[in-house]
């Protein structure tokens, strides 16, 4: 099910398309960065289309076509929902996160004429008592499109983690 | 160390011998069960490795023969292999030879096992089928002539099936696996594999920080249900007062959490006292559809989590459905292993209400991060602060099933059950 | 095992029945006080659970009724409140249900603790206010009636203030806090303590790879300030010959290293020889404003170091001041929480003053750094190399206080007082 | 004190200058960071205007207002003194450090018409018998200026660590 | 030997060539990392020259200039025949790699016209059984020459690694 | 603990004192030699520091009288010196003062070594010259007038030099070096170390996940060279059949595994059938030039492997040389410190020649992998699989060397001889 949202680029940009691309996508991935940082979560939704897929899965799903995923949302509700989670019913201790979002690549456009990209990202988290530790290593496989104002938006990301054993558990997207 | 003012219970040594149980009072849990190695040495001989039935794999996850899964017995490391229609083997994922732990794949399929140190090969029940140049070369070196292959394979475990989950023991002396599991835990097992083939949707993997008991009692104690999860009550899924059992079978270590959503259920203001804060007033969930239950299971309960001793929870939690595979890692943690999964013939639909309803449960579900969390908080309590002990005096003249949230009868039952058997 | 040729205090086997002080004697230390974690677990009993005022927090973190702050003692953890206008309490932060370390936020402010896993609620005493569902639901379930929230508390320290620092004592034994100090102590204590309101300029936090009784020896050991801090002599902070002294309390468990600034001093050519390539020649500071001592303090002394046993050292270096809380974690390392504050009412001036001299101190302070690595190569020195022992005969005929530098007096009084409480 | 410094971004900058001041930092921090990783600590105050100000400090320092650094330092005599001391005075045991400064975020200019930005950095650190660990993971909050030979310098970098727990100490600014 | 292979950069380029070329390296950067992240080990050759030296070595070696490396590879034949070991008849347990590039500095030409740059690299490697750990930290010391279509190949390689104590062993290629 | 039905080895407690060996028979070897911390305590003892010479460094990596390099003899941290043109000096790298590691850097050259922390002082032979304020400062404090300087020295070690290979030794009672490494390890060790002085080329060093002795065997098992290296074979590096030998000195500690290069060699259907797989039929080298040999040794093999006990390999695969230093770290792991060579006078191509070949070994050497996965894998076999013993039955009637590929004898010989001294 997955694999069919995820189309793969037919056509592949030139230099100076994935020139301009790649700084956008690196400003956008920045931002949504921060956004988890600052653990600013209500913010983070606005980061994608109203019927965006996201999923939060292991390497070993994605190799083998299985399409569970630790967090799993289609459509805007299903991200308000989660959010509302996070910030009133989810029992957790706190905790810093902090993203590392290197090797963007900007791969082309899938034959809905949209922009397919990914990246490499790196989450350390620390807790109060103790060392930072690498919380999850992964990579983002994206689809962006514009939204009305020109801005983009991710229609689809799937983060697909190297790190197979989750350290105790994920409070927050990636 | 003997006991001193502030230790009372042997655990200044943490070993064995000098340890003992408060007062010989169930309602009393002393910290050590969770923290010495020495218990958990033996709890790996006198259970996992004891008389008991330990999870190694679903049926489904080997699809052909020759398909292997990298599984485990309490934290020893086990081949499952497919080798015929409905047979299966578990054997010791340690080579005769020299002993490396030779299976490195999580999965795969193959026709035989060769050991990569000096290629000794098992086929794929894990009898050890070639030792090369077992007589030499050119004369020379080699084994002794009464070297016997048949006496150097992998420890072999007895496996018994039941609609499609597969279940090991070393022991000779195990009962069957139904009678191991009892008619209660097998009514509630039945429901989920009542022989309608499975298929996989993918695996999570956490370990999480604290000693695999822990997860055990999380499961058999429904008083945390509706007090932890916020989310449980916020959301009407469960509150006290509504249909809800603590299933369990006459020995005391298996249970079943079950309850009934009840869409119509009120939550009045004296039970929001009484949960202190666990409740939250007036939130919605924005996506409806998304706790909706699609029947399809005969059984009055909408939810089930069943424990099964010793390794095993299978989860039925409304359309969502999976099995968790304990494997402890040293006394302070366990690595869980979940394998989801649903029906073959499922609609693309039902596979998707599935996925979606997948959020609630696993590392990062909104019921799981709860339970991952207080489990965590209960072992850096045992580790970081004076030796002591628990309470679980709930509900007290019961001991194991018992039809209200408001007790801990269950793991009094389990404790029984695991001091008999270990002795302590 | 027994000792061998290599091994003659017992420390092959590292159980504390086995270790034995080389020779009775003082002015030798044996590596396994630094290494045994039978030793450590012995320390938490006698010394921080024992007779010893523990620092815990300063007022000052705690403005309100209802702010907390997450602590130690030891390394037990424990909850400090401000309970009312002069009125502190430290309980131990576990809960009395099942062990729960329950409070997770490094500071906060509450009306009330409540633990996640049950909900059990905690007042900001500490006592047990509320056991959700306490008489069942529907008439099912609850706790016996016999149960008595009064017998269900997380474990109390006495607590004891002085001057906007909060200490806490699990013993009914200890002497009031004052007669603890000692009048040495107290007036080293009272002249940063003096009842001026402290204001919070920030924290540090490191992880010392020592064990916790060596940072009470660096404070102890005023021989190696002049030569490890190549800084202090080529800055003309501290040199020997300079006025300093080394006050010690009666029972030798505390002591302060004090010395007065002495911008004339003169460095000859034979005092450099000396100290071995201690003192850099012609170096000056860029900024010379940044060692200035404004005055502030009733003290001889520009410089006080005070370290009050078991896990409290007073930083008074110049105008930059702070505490260091000692959390000893493991036999290996140790955790020290700093607190740097300056008074209320300093001038924006004043406040940047103790800034900038900050750099002088904590984990990449131009001292610090300095001791902290030379711990490091101490623990490392103790865990590589052979089992052996140190050497601490400066100094020879004192014990305790000492008004030179060349002296390991305070070192040696020290250990006659820990071994005495330690029985080893 | 120090949030007065730190002063906000006030105007955004438009996408072209956002792209030609992002290649400017960018550049600017992997001078400063092989600066720092080839421990040519000598150069380091050579990245900061005469008058910078430069802290290294704990989140919860930075969430709380507090101004206390590791590092505190104003003014080139303080990072000339800083200097001095870890080439001639600190003891410390060798080491290897290396940065990984991703996430560059050009803000914006501040009401002085100086450029805010800020960036994630993580840095490793080896020790010579040991394994390559987490050394630190934070945020750079800057403010940037031109000298007159039109080259950038940092007028004020507040290093922000989520790393709570130092390992050991820090010898090195980061 | 490997000194005078590695010749350094004579020549300064303008920010405009740098901001070219600093683009096109990082595309090959990221396109050289999903290679090997991927396993997709024979593809690894293409990335390199057909007369190109490759070497893997410790910075304590880097520093006393000491020849040897872990990897130490000129000429195609070399390339092709790790390859060939790796893909045939190396055992070794599965893993997962995830790499990091970043801090890419684009140095100048050297006397023979070539381009010279570097980055910081880290590798985090993850055993099915286990957590994500830090695999390597480093950095490439590159020369890129162009292909006759046009496309950058690596004349010249040097991964310097800080983390001297390697676990384990090291199975691919950096 | 005691033995129990699955534990029958005393491993239940890992006490030394309960461990036995099973049926006192060299042919199996138990798990708990590889994970018993109290045997790698006796190991240090009774081994490294008992009556071994360890290899420390090689001449070549200390060119002047001064420079020093910081070694390890087991996992003891000590410093080699040179000391004269042809002297050299052994000395435990701890402080007599407090115990300080104090020497940090990987190598150098100095006058003297200064411990930072009081700043006593060394001269390049170890020997404790100069202690700060030795006589106090103004009359007061220093160290007693009876302190002698000479008896505060770090341990020192007797060394002996062959060829520029420099060892160390604790006892008194070692046999002189050329004795200790017998005439059957001396003829291989005087191939490589002939007098040609040597040019060190680099430095490797790896973290392997085993214990220390299983880097021993895997050196002294020729069994698995064909097997496990798929390259060897492959390549025809090294087939069975080939010439080769087992070389061991009398005692069984040392070994060298011989071969010589024959690319004649033909490998028949039935040869690639025994080899289970680890023969890959058709593939070439493109760089033929790799596995070229360069003729510059008097001896009739190509390639040999000598294990000089307890902690050096010699390498001399083709024309890539260097030497491996074992650093024991814990029972479940080891340091491998390599130092690769050739020799002053080298022509570039030779250089470059052995540069080449370097990929055979190391970290990421072809055949380097294999081992240090295999090693790995069988101390994954004996943490995480239950109990059990290793079996070293090929070649049944030998001990020691042996001339066929198809052997363990020399396996065999070196745990005689380890029982003996470990008294197990
Ligand atoms: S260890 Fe498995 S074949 Fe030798
Ligand atoms: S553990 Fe705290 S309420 Fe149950
Ligand atoms: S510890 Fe070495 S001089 Fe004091
Ligand atoms: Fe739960
Ligand atoms: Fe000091
Ligand atoms: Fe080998």
């Amino acid at each position: 099910m997955t694999k069919e949202r995820g189309r793969p680029p037919v056509e592949k940009f030139s230099e100076d398309e994935r020139r301009a691309l790649r700084f956008k996508i690196e400003e956008f991935n920045t931002e949504y960065s921060a956004t988890l940082d600052d653990q600013d979560i209500h913010r983070w939704p606005s980061f994608f289309t109203n019927d965006a897929f996201y999923r939060v899965t292991a390497k070993e799903n994605f190799d083998q076509g299985l399409p569970v995923g630790l967090v799993w949302l289609e459509g805007r509700a299903m991200f308000l929902d989660r959010v509302a989670a996070i910030e009133n019913t989810m029992v957790f201790a706190p905790r810093y996160l902090r993203h590392y979002v290197t090797n963007v690549d900007v791969l082309g456009f899938n034959d809905a004429q949209e922009i397919c990209a990914k990246a490499n990202y790196l989450i350390v988290e620390t807790l109060m008592e103790d060392s930072t530790k690498i919380f999850q290593a992964g990579i983002y496989q994206d689809i962006f499109v514009y939204d009305e104002s020109g801005c983009l938006k991710l229609k689809f990301r799937d983060c697909i983690y190297d790190s197979l054993l989750i350290p105790n558990d994920m409070v927050f997207p990636v | 160390m003997p006991d001193t003012h502030l230790i009372e219970d042997g655990s200044n040594s943490m070993a064995i011998e000098a340890l003992h149980w408060p007062n010989d009072d169930l309602s009393r849990i002393p910290d050590w069960i969770y923290t010495s190695e020495d218990i958990l040495v033996r709890e790996r001989e006198r259970i996992f490795l004891g008389k008991c039935w330990n999870f190694v794999a679903l049926e489904a996850e080997l699809p052909d023969v020759g398909c292997f899964k990298r599984s485990y017995v309490g934290d020893v490391p086990v081949i499952v292999t497919r080798t015929g229609d409905n047979a299966f083997n578990v054997f010791e994922n340690r080579c005769a030879h020299r002993g490396v732990e030779f299976c490195r794949e999580l999965r795969g399929k193959v026709n035989e096992f060769i050991c990569p140190y000096h290629h000794w090969t098992y086929d794929v029940t894990g009898e050890l089928i070639a030792v090369p140049f077992r007589r030499g070369d050119k004369g020379k070196g080699g084994m002794p002539k009464e070297f016997d292959l048949g006496e150097h394979n992998p420890r072999q475990f007895r496996v018994s099936c039941r609609h499609g989950v597969i279940f090991a023991t070393l022991s000779d002396d195990t009962e069957p696996l139904e009678e191991y599991l009892g008619p209660e835990t097998l009514e509630q097992f039945d429901v989920v594999f009542s022989g309608r083939e499975l298929k996989v949707l993918g695996y999570y993997r956490n370990r999480l920080n604290g000693n695999w008991k822990l997860y055990h009692e999380n499961l058999k104690d429904p008083y945390h249900a509706t007090l932890l999860h916020v989310y449980l009550a916020t959301f009407r899924l469960m509150v006290a007062g509504q249909k809800s059992a603590m299933i369990c079978d006459e020995v005391g270590r298996h249970a079943t959490a079950a309850s009934a959503k009840d869409d119509a259920i009120e939550i009045g203001d004296d039970l929001v006292d009484e949960m202190k804060g666990a409740y939250r007033v007036g939130m919605d969930l924005n996506d409806e559809d998304f706790t909706r239950y699609v029947p399809e299971f005969d059984s009055p309960w909408t939810v089930t989590m069943s424990t099964i001793w010793p390794n095993l929870i299978v989860q039925r939690e409304l359309n969502t459905l999976g099995i968790r595979h304990i494997v402890p890692r040293g006394p302070h943690a366990l690595d869980m292993y979940w394998t989801m999964f649903g029906y073959v013939g499922d609609s693309e639909e039902m596979t998707k209400h599935r996925m979606k309803q997948g959020n609630l449960m696993g590392p990062s579900g909104y019921l799981g991060v709860d339970d991952n969390e207080a489990i965590k908080f209960l072992q850096d309590g045992f580790r970081n602060s004076m030796p002591g002990e628990g309470v679980v005096k709930l509900d007290p003249d019961k001991e194991g099933g018992t039809d209200t949230l408001i007790s801990e009868a269950s793991i009094r039952s389990l404790y029984r059950h695991y001091r008999e058997v270990m002795d302590i």
